[in-house]
């Protein structure tokens, strides 16, 4: 029983990393940017719901909804946009360097100390089955994953944009030869990464109510490591990725001995480095395929 | 097919590229006649695949213009000149393998240019291209190379261009199927459109053009019609004294005398 | 071609500039600094010219303070308050005649929490003339800064550090310069068990970060008074700020058993998912943490049976008129404190003035002298001691401050009868 | 230099070959390091500690650039071979007598001896390179952004077990009391030190090796290169380099903890290796400057600003704003870095010359 529930909440937060890695995997494989900043968008997100207290939730979200995908769309035109052709090194360092603009904004506007976000704290509580705790998020955080992820699947399987941006991600000069406009592609996944950061932010906030200059940093990084273990090249593979980070990482807490859970970091990190060398390409990656980077 | 009588669709004006410090193309000049057909044919390295790439805006251009119907393309990305009426069937195919063949088409459609006639310009597709129907849920990653030529040349017509540019679609293909894209080629040609084709199987591209442009070391060495396909010397001089030339690595070709050796095979066949 | 000769034109000139605008700006510090020491004497010689001879400008030059702190970085929500506190003292002090008749002057350079600028920092301030040295309220980040003051020979004090970290124990002989306004770790750690004791409560879970030795030590602290006192410790949960392994915290209290109190030694942001987690896991357990649990910003919705022992109450509810009469100066200041770690600061300049009236002179190794001879030295904060061994406070009162339904209120004051013996 | 010099420097060809393949390209680093070294002791104590930071963080820019720089792979872990280093040399330099009572978990050899300042250097260099090398020997095997994550989890089991093992590291305290050796020469030296190893290795056959399977992975194996060997000896000796660079660090500051060489360094020195140019030793020098002054810069306008008024409501904190602004001006103005990822070479060097006079 006791490790049904571990498994419960390794899938809570594997859910919610899997939101995360999603919105990076969505933009690195249309633009072939692995976006650092994608963290600041929740953060973005945070302060919004922070300043917006005492509004009606539903108009709370899409405020920080609209705000996320403003900041996600600058964060494309004035920074990534005039680098499309430049290195990869060069465009993560490029949104490395937004990142810490956005923080260094937060820090300034809101200095490091932490701001309550208090929305739909209602969903933390839970509902046991026998000895088995459940809270409301995990199941929200497994519907709206599943939901978005599928609702993502589809989008780029059934629509135009959708097929237009898979056609990019696989060859982007072809693609525009073939008149695919490349703003419209990227603007997409921009927005779509946008909804995602903000779908990823309301389920966080309940469980992490503090939102802080970092907050979003630490989710970002070990998010785009689970997004690399699991394979950049595919959304489903980044998702899965991401989805395993989180799940490996409560699962390693719950299983490391009392004494040795300050490991966990290296437990996680080894397992990462295992994982890599096992399968370069990805864990949830068909082998033939070979990251483009 | 009168050259002179009818209007220039495709004016490539003194163009200029260099990769890094490297002249790929130099002050190459050159013009298409609405519904003429055009080759380039010259040795590896000539600059053929650069001109078309040029002309896509795929590659920048260092100098010179290019102007479709008059317009220039210098402000233009590649793709908007594709939604302006060019499409490329690029050198090896470059369709997506990932992607269905059904997708892949879906993706020519993008650079149409009027929103309506878009089934019965697939239905032509099917009708030109039945291997392209068949295997339309298929991933295009599973097709032979001719089906994948097929299909490329399929994606590239159903955009209804105006100019087509083929870049080497014979390229690794068995004899048999290069005689099906040629027969497709020759539809295409029916129908009126502008076909601008690059190609290392000389004669053959030669035979089927109107005019063909003889291109080495980014320059245009000579100039054919499709009665010198015959004409043998006159190729083997065009090819070699490009290949000395490039070998020797001497300066700016003058068309001086070419040295013709006694090549061991037909030097256009290779 | 051109264009890249042109970039590195405008590439070498952006350098030359760079150390021209460097150039520029030391210069303007050097004479700025002059000129702003020159005038200040020349002002205080004016004003003094009544009481004292001018000859004495030795003796009449304010007495700097240095502060280097953080305000921007991840401290900066513990440092800046201190130093706004500390502003309003020397005002206070001043008003009142200065010191020795001399007047204080707080000058403060920010570190954003870099070790290099924070070195930078501390030169800056001692080369500039400090007397004392105010350090980052975190012995370890404040090291860079601490080792310049304590090695220029400056009595240097940071408002408050937790550890008994901060004096020779951890710097050698020249750590004795060395002293921190805050609690010692031992003496919070007792405290909170002694009170809960107090209360009946008799098994403990214990939950330390292992973020920081405060942390820890107040745990371990709260650990041995607790079992000292017939208490049973039946589980010790640890975990690690911003390494994720707080979201499993609540699964393992609650698989830890069933306990009176729960001990939890962590601070914002984590202190809130692991707060949070517990409570919504339904365990109802009352929570005790010690200062770093202070501030409403992060509080759950509703939190219930969450008790902290702080410096001062927050909640406009705090015993001492004198602290909220502090505190209101603060707000008009438009500072208003988040916690009562602010107070800290205040005190570090009544005590750095009694150490100066009692020592006659500026002198660090005197002043630290005086340092070690305080015992219960009243000040805001309430009275402070010292010893040769401990450069951190003990004995001071806390605020034990609950929250139910949401609201914190002050429930007593409360010492420590001693602080407790960890290993 | 005058225009008559140039041209008879530029006449000689034999000379001008000799120069423009080995002296130029290290000239530039060279003189730059100089000038910034020496125009440091003409600043304040502080300024100084700033601009010898600034070489001393270049020396890790330049570690990094021997293996990013060389193998076209970027490296997110290089600060855990600075950070190794680093504390190699803190630990071992830190007095023996005073690290019985701060560290006593410590094992005996590291507690109970001490070493000097050479020593503790030569200290972080080895350790450095041989936790590079055994790290490498897994890891750089990969390739692409694969092989980036796979360091930066290294990066990341480095500090968790400095930060948790005590018998190794000094936990969730900073090594206090470290002998503060480093100032203008050693600062300046260590950095002129790095350099000519980078460049003796960059210009070495090992170097070149590399180099030519890093623009065409396929015809260097063709023609024999083995790119895993060559790879691993750029990591080992970047590695050692960056250890170097840490130990060189800590006694500069005096102090060491874990997260000061964590994730900030990560993104501060690989910002600056793309802001110079990542592809050359040139770009790493100019990169690592430029963007260590341009900190020191903006930091020292904000405290220009506190030490005259003593308002404690004067907004700061705004350097971090400005320094995050030029950065991507510069990466939007020049995406492949101040120095276009090429080295110094005569003609360049000349060309500006003129310009100026």
């Amino acid at each position: 029983m006791k490790y049904v529930q571990y498994l419960i909440d390794a899938i809570a937060l594997g859910s919610l990393y899997a939101l995360v890695a999603l919105g990076i995997g969505l933009v690195f494989g249309v633009m072939r940017i692995v976006n650092l900043a994608h963290g600041e968008l929740l953060m973005a997100g945070g302060y919004t719901l922070y300043e917006t207290n005492g509004w009606p939730a539903v108009l709370r979200v899409l405020t920080a909804l609209a705000v996320v995908i403003a900041v996600a769309l600058l964060m494309e035109r004035l920074a990534l946009r005039p680098l499309r052709r430049a290195s990869p090194t060069t465009t993560l360092v490029m949104t490395f360097a937004v990142s810490f603009l956005l923080r260094s904004i937060a820090q300034k506007r809101w200095s490091a100390q932490g701001k309550t976000m208090n929305l739909f704290t209602d969903l933390n509580q839970a509902f046991t089955i026998g000895e088995l705790r459940i809270k409301y998020l995990t199941i929200a955080a497994v519907v709206v994953g599943g939901v978005l992820l599928g609702a993502v699947t589809l989008f780029l399987d059934r629509t135009d944009l959708g097929l237009q941006m898979r056609a990019t991600a696989s060859d982007e000069r072809i693609a525009q030869a073939l008149g695919v406009r490349a703003n419209h592609v990227v603007v997409g996944a921009f927005v779509i990464a946008g909804v995602l950061a903000t779908a990823a932010l309301v389920l966080f906030a309940p469980q992490r109510p503090v939102v802080t200059p970092d907050f979003g940093l630490q989710i970002a990084i070990l998010a785009l490591v689970g997004v690399v273990v699991g394979g950049m090249d595919k959304p489903s593979s980044a998702t899965l990725g991401g989805f395993f980070i989180g799940f490996a990482n409560s699962m390693l807490f719950s299983l490391l001995p009392k004494g040795q859970r300050v490991f966990l970091d290296s437990a996680l990190y080894g397992l990462v480095i295992v994982v890599l060398l096992v399968r370069p390409s990805g864990l949830f990656q068909r082998e033939t395929v070979t990251s483009r980077l | 097919m009168s050259v002179q009588a009818t209007r220039p669709i495709l004016e490539i004006d003194c163009l200029s590229v260099r990769y890094g410090s490297v002249p790929a193309v130099r002050e190459l000049s050159l013009t298409v006649a609405a519904g003429e057909v055009v080759a380039i044919v010259g040795p590896n390295g000539a600059g053929k695949t650069t001109v078309l790439s040029a002309v896509m805006r795929m590659v920048a251009w260092s100098a010179g213009d290019v102007r479709l119907d008059g317009e220039s393309l210098r402000k233009r990305s590649s793709d908007e000149v594709a939604r302006r009426g060019i499409a490329l069937v690029p050198e090896g195919r470059q369709i997506f393998a990932d992607l269905t063949v059904h997708e892949n088409l879906r993706l020519g459609m993008v650079a149409r240019r009027s929103r309506t006639g878009a089934a019965e310009a697939l239905d032509a597709v099917f009708e030109q291209f039945p291997i392209v129907k068949t295997f339309l849920d298929r991933p295009a990653g599973l097709l032979s190379g001719g089906q994948q030529q097929q299909l490329a040349i399929a994606r590239a017509i159903v955009a209804e261009p105006d100019v087509l540019l083929l870049d080497e679609p014979s390229l690794g293909l068995a004899p048999t199927v290069i005689d099906t894209v040629f027969a497709a080629l020759a539809a295409i040609r029916e129908s009126g459109r502008t076909i601008v084709l690059v190609e290392q199987r000389a004669q053959r591209a030669i035979a089927f053009a109107d005019r063909t442009y003889v291109l080495a070391d980014g320059v245009v060495r000579d100039r054919l019609v499709a009665a010198d396909a015959t004409d043998a010397e006159r190729l083997r001089a065009a090819y070699f004294g490009a290949d000395t030339r490039a070998v020797a690595g001497a300066g700016t070709p003058t068309g001086g005398t070419p040295k013709v050796g006694t090549p061991a095979d037909d030097p256009v066949r290779r | 071609m051109r264009r890249r000769a042109l970039v590195r034109l405008i590439a070498a000139v952006g350098v030359v500039a760079l150390f021209a605008a460097a150039c520029g700006d030391d210069d303007d510090d050097a004479t700025g600094g002059e000129a702003d020491t020159s005038a200040t004497s020349a002002t205080t010689a004016a004003s003094g010219a009544t009481d004292t001879s001018a000859t004495a400008a030795a003796s009449t030059d304010p007495i700097v303070i240095g502060a280097a702190i953080d305000l921007t970085g991840n401290m900066a929500p513990f440092d800046g308050p201190a130093l706004a506190a500390a502003q309003i003292t020397v005002d206070t002090v001043n008003a009142a005649g200065g010191v020795l008749g001399r007047q204080l002057e707080l000058r403060f350079v920010d570190t954003a929490l870099d070790p290099a600028e924070t070195k930078a920092a501390a030169l800056d301030l001692i080369q500039g003339g400090a007397d004392v040295l105010l350090t980052t309220c975190d012995v370890d980040f404040a090291t860079p800064a601490i080792q310049e003051g304590i090695s220029a020979g400056l009595l240097t004090i940071a408002p408050c550090i937790g550890t008994d970290q901060m004096g020779p124990s951890r710097f050698g002989e020249p750590g004795r310069l060395a002293f921190s306004i805050g609690n010692l770790a031992q003496d919070e750690g007792a405290v909170l068990a002694e009170y809960a004791i107090a209360q009946g409560h008799s098994s403990a879970i214990v939950v330390p970060d292992n973020l920081l030795v405060y942390f820890q030590n107040v745990c371990q602290a709260f650990t041995a008074r607790f079992e000292e006192l017939g208490g049973e410790v039946i589980a010790e949960e640890g975990f690690a700020s911003f390494d994720g392994s707080v979201n499993n915290l609540a699964t393992a209290v609650s698989q830890a058993g069933e306990a009176d109190v729960i001990a939890l030694c962590t601070f914002p942001p984590d202190i809130s998912i692991a707060v949070g987690g517990i409570r919504d896991a339904g365990i109802d357990t009352p929570i005790f943490s010690p200062w770093s649990g202070d501030g409403n910003f992060w509080i759950p919705e509703g939190l219930s049976d969450f008790t902290f022992s702080t410096y001062a109450s927050v909640f406009g509810d705090d015993p001492s008129a004198e602290m909220n009469g502090l505190i209101a100066a603060m707000e008009d200041a438009g500072s208003a404190p988040a916690t009562g770690g602010f107070v800290t600061g205040a005190a570090a300049i009544e005590a750095i003035v009694a150490a100066i009236e009692a020592a006659g002179s500026t002198d660090g190794a005197a002043l630290a002298a005086e340092f070690e001879s305080f015992s219960g030295l009243p000040t805001i904060s309430g009275n402070i001691s010292f010893s040769p061994e401990l450069h951190t406070v003990f004995g001071r009162e806390y605020r034990m401050m609950t929250f139910q339904d949401g609201v914190a209120t002050f429930g007593e004051l409360l010492a420590a009868t001693s602080p407790a013996v960890i290993s | 230099m005058s225009a008559p010099e140039t041209t008879a420097l530029v006449g000689r060809r034999p000379a001008r070959l000799v120069l423009g393949r080995h002296l130029v390209p290290l000239a530039g680093p060279v003189a730059l390091t100089i000038v910034v070294g020496v125009a440091s002791s003409a600043f304040s104590d502080s300024v100084q500690l700033q601009l010898h930071t600034a070489l001393v963080t270049t020396a890790m820019v330049v570690g990094l650039s021997v293996f990013s720089g060389n193998s076209g792979i970027v490296s997110f872990g290089h600060v855990s071979f600075v950070g190794v280093g680093a504390f190699a040399a803190g630990i071992m330099s830190m007095p023996a007598q005073q690290k019985a009572t701060v560290f006593p978990e410590l094992f005996g050899f590291i507690r109970d001896n001490d070493l000097g300042n050479v020593a503790s250097l030569a200290l972080g260099a080895l350790v450095g390179g041989i936790f590079a090398l055994v790290v490498g020997t897994a890891l750089v095997r990969l390739s692409g952004l694969g092989a980036g994550i796979a360091t930066f989890a290294v990066l990341g089991i480095t500090r968790n077990v400095l930060r948790n093992w005590s018998g190794v590291g000094p936990g969730a305290k900073a090594i206090p009391s470290i002998p503060q050796t480093t100032g203008l020469t050693q600062a300046t030296v260590a950095l002129l030190v790095c350099i000519g190893v980078a460049y003796a290795y960059q210009a070495s056959r090992w170097g070149r090796r590399l180099r030519a399977s890093r623009e065409d992975p396929a015809a260097a194996r063709g023609s024999g290169i083995g790119v895993y060997k060559e790879r691993l000896i750029a990591f080992a000796l970047s590695g050692a380099v960056a250890g170097f660079a840490g130990a060189v660090y800590v006694h500069l500051l005096g102090s060491v903890s874990v997260d000061q060489v964590y994730l900030e360094l990560t993104f501060l020195t690989l910002a600056m290796l793309v802001v110079g140019g990542i592809d050359s030793l040139w770009g790493a020098v100019v990169g690592g400057l430029f963007v260590s002054l341009l900190n020191s810069l903006l930091f020292e306008g904000e405290k220009g600003l506190s030490v005259v008024g003593i308002d404690v409501t004067l907004p700061a904190s705004s350097s971090n704003i400005a320094i995050a602004v030029v950065m991507m001006i510069v990466i939007l103005v020049r995406p492949r870095g101040i120095t276009g990822g090429r080295e110094l070479r005569l003609r360049a060097l000349r060309r500006p010359r003129r310009a100026e006079g």
